[in-house]
């Protein structure tokens, strides 16, 4: 009860802050938190990446296992991705089966690697319609302070980006080799405060918003995902100008990306 | 959207700039909106769209159900989008798969941003939607149906939610894919609209688009989602007249 | 609460009516509610087939796809029927693992297709051993205004007959056929209300039943299948009495399933 | 029942009228049923039936578990009918399948008919049934072990509840079918007797029957349950002569 | 609330008794309950054992099926073992999925077995890398009355020490033969009461205990398995003591399981 | 523990008595404990132990959930041990194995035996333990950061609880196994302690061992674990005097 209190009254202050151009941890409107990556943080995966970004801890893990394609896309590598917000990592968190929000990270963030073409499915079949690489990507979150989303997508493109496929091990060749990144996809978030639209929010800024949106872009200028998210709404306008930003972000982060640990 | 490793990409537009149906780029499918076609539930709606074919019903507000969902302010609004194991071409295994959860949510959320939700507190809307042909837009197509239905159950709402996807096919922006378009295109855009203030409340893109794409993309889906507006204050105009007796809409 | 005690009300006031042999809806009690039947209704299934029975709406489709025989049936392909009762089509159902009344219609709505012999499982089979077409019947409960067992049935059968096997699109034959079917089964459900037994119950008759009898019948003279439901009793004598209305019922409704939509 | 499909049918009634374990058509297997082997539960009954070895446990009235399944005017009856792994010939996976659940709604709902529920509002009485050993028949043999079981509980009941399968080998009608004549026979009809009344409570049937066939079913399962029932009352009367501090049935 | 008070009381009275060395049953601290062991109990089972300690009742049965050897272990059979604590055999237990007390037999009963070498699981194998034999072992608790991982381990191995291979059942080979059982480990569990460690323990002495210590040991006079559990702490020496002490147990119940039926 | 069928044995003990990465039988692998990482939670710690990852947080006292499991004399502490899916060579499917649930179940009992929990009634104190990479010996490290997690949080308790693995290979006992040591040799035998009482509130063991050596083993886990309570107090109180403001631990 006196939580739901306390959380009204922070929800308030945030957006009158917010009306004013201001946030609460003191960033202007389009401020991103510092954001660490480590890569090859878990020798035990073949790729892997652990990112901060303010307060909120992500870690990736890739694992490469040989297996069968599915029968529509015989000529193609397998990629799954799966997000899982254990409750460790925030006092909101239940044990249990996934929940819708754990589901949405694991999809969007599936469908910006996969839109961008992060990884080259193709060569990592092996025997069309017999063989290929499955290519698990798992998304572990240890700290959740908002903002799961472009966290997520950056520990898994930065544990992709350091991967090994292990094909000696599994006898498919002679030796390992990396696995080939093709695109960089990077997603950036935003939340309506009031008339303010803010990007990277916190735990207490989404739980205030009126509205998130997420858009994910490549290096090539293009738009390869978006996700409206919470409860809210946004004009056309709205959109384009936070694809607008969207694109600045992703340009700074691929740059941080590319050169590992910040 | 465009299947990696699949066997053969058809041309999606002809030299006259018709898609394999015929349509033109801003051009709709057909639409058939039946309000009411489940008397059990407190509103429902019957969609045939193109080739799908979705039925949405609506009880509440009612009861929470579990308990510990409840809220003490305003109403929760409980949405399941479920798709028949024989609505699609390959046989799909009854129950929520993860795609199902997603789209349960979003537009779980598109509605929440609509429904005066706090003058039922400590209640539950439950909307459900059962695809029983999908060819692509189902979860469009859900949501209209879902939003007559939310209407004819007599739930208080800013607006009716006309929604509609909008793609890219052959470097052409084009409105309402059908399922080829959407298997071999290159972008995919649903959305729902609050036609009164102009806003989007659901909104999601798989594919790949450049920035001017979107803008065409998004004018194209507003105009589109006019249109199934009109549809659906038909749909309630003509269930009202056939059945006075019926509780109103907002 | 104030819906218990409705609900008892109306009950009492069913009883009372039946006594007198009357129904709610003015039937008598071997009146069955108008049926219609839509088959094909479903163009992404092998079959498929809407059906009302009064409020009751029941679609069923079929879907054949090539798969393993089982071990010890290697001559025969495997028939799996599954109802689901969704939250959708009644107040009081409930999302969630499907409840011991839509396993009850699945089973025994399975017993009557398989004892009718309604299709040759044999000639489902393309390799012994090996290889057979697996058909799923899939019911799913649109509107349930009570008598779920008979409409599922209807509905399951007219879908089978109105399906044909994808041997073309599953590369097993140069061209799709009618899936034959040899026996049309039809199931008749009975309820106790008091003294009276009455035919095909609504959903409020079943809540004042006392006892739920059905039957299963064949073309041919044969009762396939029985199952006594919910709590209450019936005498041998009773049970006759109703074996015998139920090839009344069965008949009749053959010669619609045959004739397609009403 | 007829398993479509399978190797070799063998022949179930010989030219004497005999069938494969000797019986006469009209002839029960031996049967021996203990009432109270289980000190932990408040009713329990073991059951060997043939070849088939039954224990059933009651715990109850009690509280009901989950909550929201209570009734406000009586008591709740919970079946559970499971299977034990090695209960078969083929190992079953661990876990009640849907037959077991459709066995169990059946059950319940048989006792619901008998035990005078509104004695305990807002109470659960749980049945149990574990099949340790299988050979047709089970579900009447677990109703039986149960019937006794909730007797040893003291639950107050209309009737104790006898119970026997009649089927249908090689053309003829016969009492309480064994595995092969299961497997191979023509159809099975499992029923339960409230022995006061004359009344079934369970009643199910699969396979091939014509009216007259159905009806000399009828008359022949209800003389088994007859012959069962004394059994029933032989069991209680031997448990409490042994153990004269047990809380009396009804 | 009456039930925990009835509870606490109990087991203030079993602290006190076990002060003075006594116990609720007129058992002394070293006294093993009466175990009675029926082979073959199950005929349906491949081997089977009813087992009955004291009020405690434990049903094992034994299944072979031919399956795939793990690829890490191509030379080895399969063996699972899996104990279920049905509702049937408490007031205690609830139905739904395996509560963390049932896995917790199930484990620490299948390391005993596989610890010991109960059985040379590369017998079971018949092709390597191919086919080997799955043999599981299921155990069902029927009557709890405490101690249910003695009894399980004891029903379980008089199980296997009965079991035949149903080699020509699967036309594996062409006879069926016994299943061979090279070493016969025994658990032995012990409760705290106190300052006093009894062995055995009922179930109202399980409620009372503050640590339930339990030593496997096999008949070459090697600890196989233990397992701390409960609430409670055991120093080195009372370890100690209690492996000596499991030694004389384990050494008397092997030759009961040996003897076949008490 | 001597995986059965497996392809080969490497020597895990050479001729001057090191061990396969130089270690002497008697000596751990580096250890390094960091208290407070994650903000979020009410306290937390994370592990390095040779290639060992783990990470543990606290939350509570709290409000139980599921509410049934709530004491109405004490706090229930609810543990959940679980490995991330690539935290192992072989990819571990997501989810509560049979494995973790034990684990799980002995570290909640092990905690239970040392928490004042009778201060916190009808509360839940929830430990959540992930290991990120593993190296054998991961339930005695997820034990440590826990422990270190608790302290963190402020919860009081008799004392910290120390843990680690004493194994047995080639023959001779030894401290702290790693992954070879592990899969190939003879005996484990994880152990947590109460520095000071010296009982042990976790122990279990696989394997084969005499009688002395098992007297050896104990010798040899109960010096370990007193090395590591020395570093864990020291991560403790680099934590206090880095964040002065953090809730102090008993």
């Amino acid at each position: 009860m006196s939580e739901e209190v306390t959380a009204e009254i922070l929800q308030t202050h945030i957006l009158d802050l917010a009306a004013e151009g201001r946030r609460l941890d003191g960033r202007g409107p389009d401020d991103y938190r510092p954001v660490t990556i480590d890569p090859g943080f878990v020798t035990t995966a073949d790729g892997s990446a652990l990112v901060n970004l303010g307060q909120t801890k992500v870690l990736a893990g890739i694992k490469l296992e040989p297996g069968k394609p599915f029968p529509d896309t015989p000529n193609a590598g397998v990629l799954t991705t799966n997000a899982e917000l254990i409750p460790l990592s925030s006092p909101t968190f239940e044990p249990g089966p996934p929940q819708p929000g754990a589901i949405e990270v694991s999809r969007v963030v599936d469908r910006a690697i996969r839109a961008a073409e992060t990884i080259d499915l193709t060569k990592l079949c092996v025997t069309p319609g017999e063989k290929t690489w499955v290519c698990y990507v798992d998304v572990h979150v240890l700290g959740h302070d908002g903002n799961l989303i472009d966290a997520s997508l950056l520990a898994a493109v930065s544990a992709l980006s350091s991967a090994t496929v292990p094909a000696k091990r599994f006898e498919v060749a002679d030796a390992d080799y990396p696995l080939e990144v093709l695109h960089r996809p990077i997603e950036s978030t935003f939340v309506r405060l009031g008339d303010t639209i803010v990007v990277d929010p916190t735990f207490d800024e989404e739980r205030a918003a009126q509205g998130r949106l997420t858009v994910a872009t490549d290096e090539s200028g293009r738009i390869v995902a978006m996700q409206k998210g919470l409860v809210g709404a946004f004009s056309p306008d709205d959109v384009k100008s936070v694809v607008r930003r969207a694109f600045v972000h992703g340009d700074r982060l691929r740059a941080q990306i590319r050169g590992g640990r910040r | 959207m465009g299947s990696v490793g699949a066997k053969e990409v058809p041309v999606l537009l002809n030299a006259d700039g018709l898609r394999i149906d015929g349509r033109r780029l801003d051009e709709l499918r057909p639409i058939q909106i039946r309000a009411g076609p489940l008397p059990q539930a407190d509103g429902s709606a019957f969609v045939e769209w193109g080739q799908n074919k979705v039925m949405a019903a609506v009880y509440g507000p009612r009861e929470v159900h579990p308990r510990h969902l409840q809220q003490s302010t305003k109403a929760v609004i409980q949405c399941r989008y479920n798709m028949a194991a024989f609505s699609v071409d390959e046989r799909k295994r009854p129950g929520l798969d993860r795609r199902s959860q997603e789209i349960s949510k979003v537009i779980a959320e598109a509605f929440e941003s609509v429904v005066f939700a706090e003058e039922f507190p400590r209640t539950s809307i439950d909307v459900y939607i059962e695809v029983l042909q999908a060819n692509a837009g189902t979860r469009c197509a859900g949501l209209v149906a879902a939003s007559v239905a939310l209407a004819d159950a007599g739930i208080p709402m800013v607006d009716l939610l006309p929604a509609v996807a909008v793609g890219k096919i052959d470097n052409a922006i084009a409105l309402d894919l059908k399922k080829e378009e959407d298997n071999f295109g290159q972008a995919d855009l649903p959305m729902a609209l609050v036609p009164q203030s102009g806003r989007l409340v659901l909104l999601q893109m798989e594919g790949h688009m450049t920035e001017p794409e979107l803008a065409q993309a998004l004018e194209l889906g507003v105009g589109g989602c006019r249109v199934i507006h009109e549809k659906m204050k038909a749909a309630l105009r003509e269930r009202y007249s056939t059945a006075p007796l019926a509780a109103g809409a907002a």
